[in-house]
């Protein structure tokens, strides 16, 4: 049999589309002059930046002033906390976040409560969800920020954001929310929603990997993470990643005009595959809510008894392509601590599956996935020496 | 992470998984939180090992691990299983990265929990192994650098 | 006449080279995916970043484990500086860099000097060289980094990198240069230079935009800038920017292969593209020194009487790109804080003219520049009251 390749880890990173590619060619070989200087051959990067990122403000309701752009989804999480909290400790110390948010942000947090900071973390519901009671008890005197992630990278929770940031507006407190997952997937608009800063990285949304942005309502003081030249309005220092900028702004341009389509195809996939796993394999559970509320091309299911990093070599062996667990901590050994959040016991968090589907996949590839799923689930039991624990009890 | 294809074929064509119904040895090590349980049937007469069987639970290097040192056990005495160190098994397997030694430690303790099961019920005195303690060794393996 | 179009400005930034956006192409349709996972599609491109990270490494005599990959080469200098200054503070809080730093030096500097760490700014000569005993005895018992630029990205100065590391080392004291402007370009050897950690940019070497690198000798102990995922060893969270990496790689091995021919004919247009102006051009001045400790491609000339950024629009309008000052700060209207530096009055520094050359200049441009500029400095002297007074004063 011909080896399939099919590539279920979208919510990891994409491929660039040849469309979002073929703009970028040119800003590689002719036009890339420095942008801020003041020759001819500046000016067309210079202006072609300028259009870029007013696409990226448009896709999410802001004003391109207020869009500045980083290096990566990571860098602009890590810019907005830090940024924020070393700019307006002079207001308190205390920032708010979440137990299942991505390492970007936690880390960040952890770094901080060792230097001075109080971080609260919001536990969250067995489906991910934060409860907005606890956030409104966890606001203080001196709370100075709120870091909510729109939605998650494991098991696609989307938060209630509007609520959310409407608690933080009554507060006086300013909302970041880590939308790395979420931009280009799904609405975002920063207005509606009341959120202050947000972060985006392109190669979620079949960009370029190495760009993202970070929006920062007007008004917003952050200290600057990398100093150095006049670049983004001398926020963010370091020569413009030409293409990068341009091939970002395009593909979200191309995400937010086929999203509507899109997500019903998605949703339509997604739900056949989650439908018929946990149909098909017993003892099996969905992790992350059903319906609206969760990512449409995310698929989370935990396997009792086996363990991921199997499940992902025996896949890989069958040509497909998929996750356990966040994709930049395999390779770590520790359950995920989004899985430990929602309550699953560690034994159990370890035989988990992640399968994002994306604009390519189709419902052949989901029907590949139904078969080929509960045959290497059966066969890793039959190693187990749980599931012969637990089929002997049975008996 | 790679892995050598030694350890894939291990892994994908897993030897001598399964139970032995008159196992006179068994070895159990690891624990789920760790995502790792590895258990070692043994079945020994006239002091050699004449069949080794395994169930693991945990990630692709646990169970390579496992297939390794059953297949380098079975017909050796008991003496030689009971040498059989967890880096010979990573070696015999072309490797296994830096952060996945610990699984052939798992391979190498649960024979050594095997073989002192049998001598247990023979009658005979155990054997001085120090079983790792994996809540240390897990520091070890995801402590900072 | 045919508008010329005459690149003279590859200090600020270079294109990609041909046969780099080749080899990088496969990596954002294909090989795209996230090198942390275990999935077969993911080791191509783990170990296509290992065999990159292995030739970005020769290129400097480093070891593959001491190269960490960044955004730039601003972040590569924060990284350094902040870095080391946080994780070793209980070391002492005094550092020492020079007046002629990069921005991305610099403005990191002036940060740490407002939060509890005492700065030494070294002076330079006229030709923008550091007095190594100024060094000597700047370094005290709380002194725990030094940062020297390699090579001066506006007058090309070339310091002693060599006898600045031994200083270092006698002093225990780790050694940070900024080879922006010298990787790629003349020979850099980490171990020969006694150099501890090293920043470089891909954009300068015919390499992309958005990616750069920071060299840290092994057991050296840096707080990270962008904490998250486990990427670059725990060290700079971040999916990896796998076709930026590829490329820098392949630009860099690109560069140490063709240098010491390279070199040769650069010195010599740059040579005669000097010699051509000050000949031409009474009232003018070479900024920086001459021969082996000038950067290949550097020109730096200053033009008493007139402003620069008459003359970069002037030359525009004839076809020629170049720079006036830095950069990253034209745009700015302060005059060079390196020319400042080296000594020229406010005045004179505001008219000065950097051009820097690249692999495709050729003679008959150099000519084309040397008939064009003469033409565009008189045409603005006569317009300038200062020339005016001066010819009035002469007679
Ligand atoms: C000497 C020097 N250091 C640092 C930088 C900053 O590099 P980047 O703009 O790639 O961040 C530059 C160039 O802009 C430079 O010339
Ligand atoms: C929710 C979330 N936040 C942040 C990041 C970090 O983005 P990047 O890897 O582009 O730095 C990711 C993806 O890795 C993510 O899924
Ligand atoms: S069994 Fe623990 S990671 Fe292999
Ligand atoms: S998983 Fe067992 S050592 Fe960490």
């Amino acid at each position: 049999m011909e080896k399939r390749n099919i590539y279920m880890d979208h919510a990891a990173t994409t491929y660039v589309k040849p469309e979002v590619l073929e703009e970028m060619i040119p800003y590689f070989t002719e036009n890339f002059g420095n942008p801020s200087s003041i020759y001819s051959q500046a000016r067309v990067t210079n202006m072609a930046i300028d259009e870029s990122r007013g696409k990226i403000a448009k896709a999410i309701n802001a004003d391109r002033r207020e869009i500045f752009i980083t290096g990566g989804g990571s860098e602009a999480d890590n810019w907005a906390i830090k940024g924020y909290a070393n700019a307006n400790k002079h207001k308190g110390n205390h920032i708010i976040t979440t137990t299942i948010e991505h390492h970007a942000i936690l880390h960040v947090c952890e770094y901080l409560g060792k230097n001075g900071f109080e971080i609260t973390y919001l536990p969250v519901d067995e489906k991910g969800f934060i409860n907005i009671d606890d956030l409104r008890n966890a606001i203080k005197d001196t709370t100075i920020l709120v870091s909510i992630m729109f939605a998650n990278n494991e098991i696609g929770t989307i938060q209630s954001v509007k609520e959310i940031g409407e608690v933080c507006r009554e507060n006086k407190v300013v909302f970041h929310t880590d939308a790395v997952q979420a931009v280009g997937h799904i609405p975002v608009d920063v207005q509606e929603l009341n959120i202050d800063m947000l972060s985006m990285a392109a190669h979620k949304f079949y960009g370029p990997k190495g760009v993202g942005a970070l929006y920062v309502r007007k008004g917003i003081r952050l200290e600057n993470l990398i100093h150095g030249g006049a670049q983004e309005r001398n926020k963010r220092a370091g020569t413009e990643n030409i293409p990068g900028i341009i091939g970002m702004a395009k593909a979200l341009e191309l995400a937010v005009e086929n999203m509507e389509e899109e997500n019903k195809k998605l949703v339509m996939l997604r739900n056949k595959l989650i439908d018929g796993l946990l149909e098909r394999v017993p003892h099996s559970r969905l992790n992350g809510p059903c319906g609206e509320m969760r990512l449409p091309g995310n698929a989370n299911i935990t396997f009792e008894f086996i363990e991921g990093e199997s499940i992902l070599l025996m896949l890989d062996a069958k040509g497909i392509a998929a996750s356990s667990g966040s994709a930049c901590t395999s390779g770590s050994l520790d359950p995920s601590h989004v899985l430990l959040a929602i309550g699953l016991p560690h034994e159990i968090a370890h035989g988990s599956l992640r399968l994002s589907l994306g604009e390519k996949t189709t419902e052949e590839e989901i029907d590949y996935v139904l078969e080929v799923v509960p045959q290497i689930v059966q066969r890793l039991r039959e190693m187990s020496p749980l599931w012969d624990n637990f089929a002997k009890g049975e008996k | 992470m790679l892995y050598s294809e030694k350890v894939m074929d291990h892994f994908t064509n897993p030897r001598n998984v399964g139970e032995i119904a008159d196992a006179n040895g068994i070895g159990e090590v690891g624990n789920a939180k760790c995502g790792d349980i590895m258990r070692i049937y043994l079945k020994i007469q006239d002091n050699i090992v004449k069949d080794a069987k395994f169930k693991t639970f945990g990630c692709g290097s646990a169970i390579a691990s496992s297939s390794m040192a059953t297949e380098l056990i079975i017909g050796k005495s008991v003496e030689d299983a009971w040498e059989l160190s967890n880096k010979a098994v990573a070696e015999a397997l072309d490797g296994l990265p830096p952060v996945k030694m610990h699984c052939s430690v798992l391979a190498e303790e649960a024979i050594h929990k095997a073989i002192n099961d049998y001598r247990e019920k023979a009658g005979l005195e155990l054997w001085d192994f120090k079983e790792t303690d994996h809540d240390e060794l897990h520091d070890q393996v995801h402590g900072d650098e």
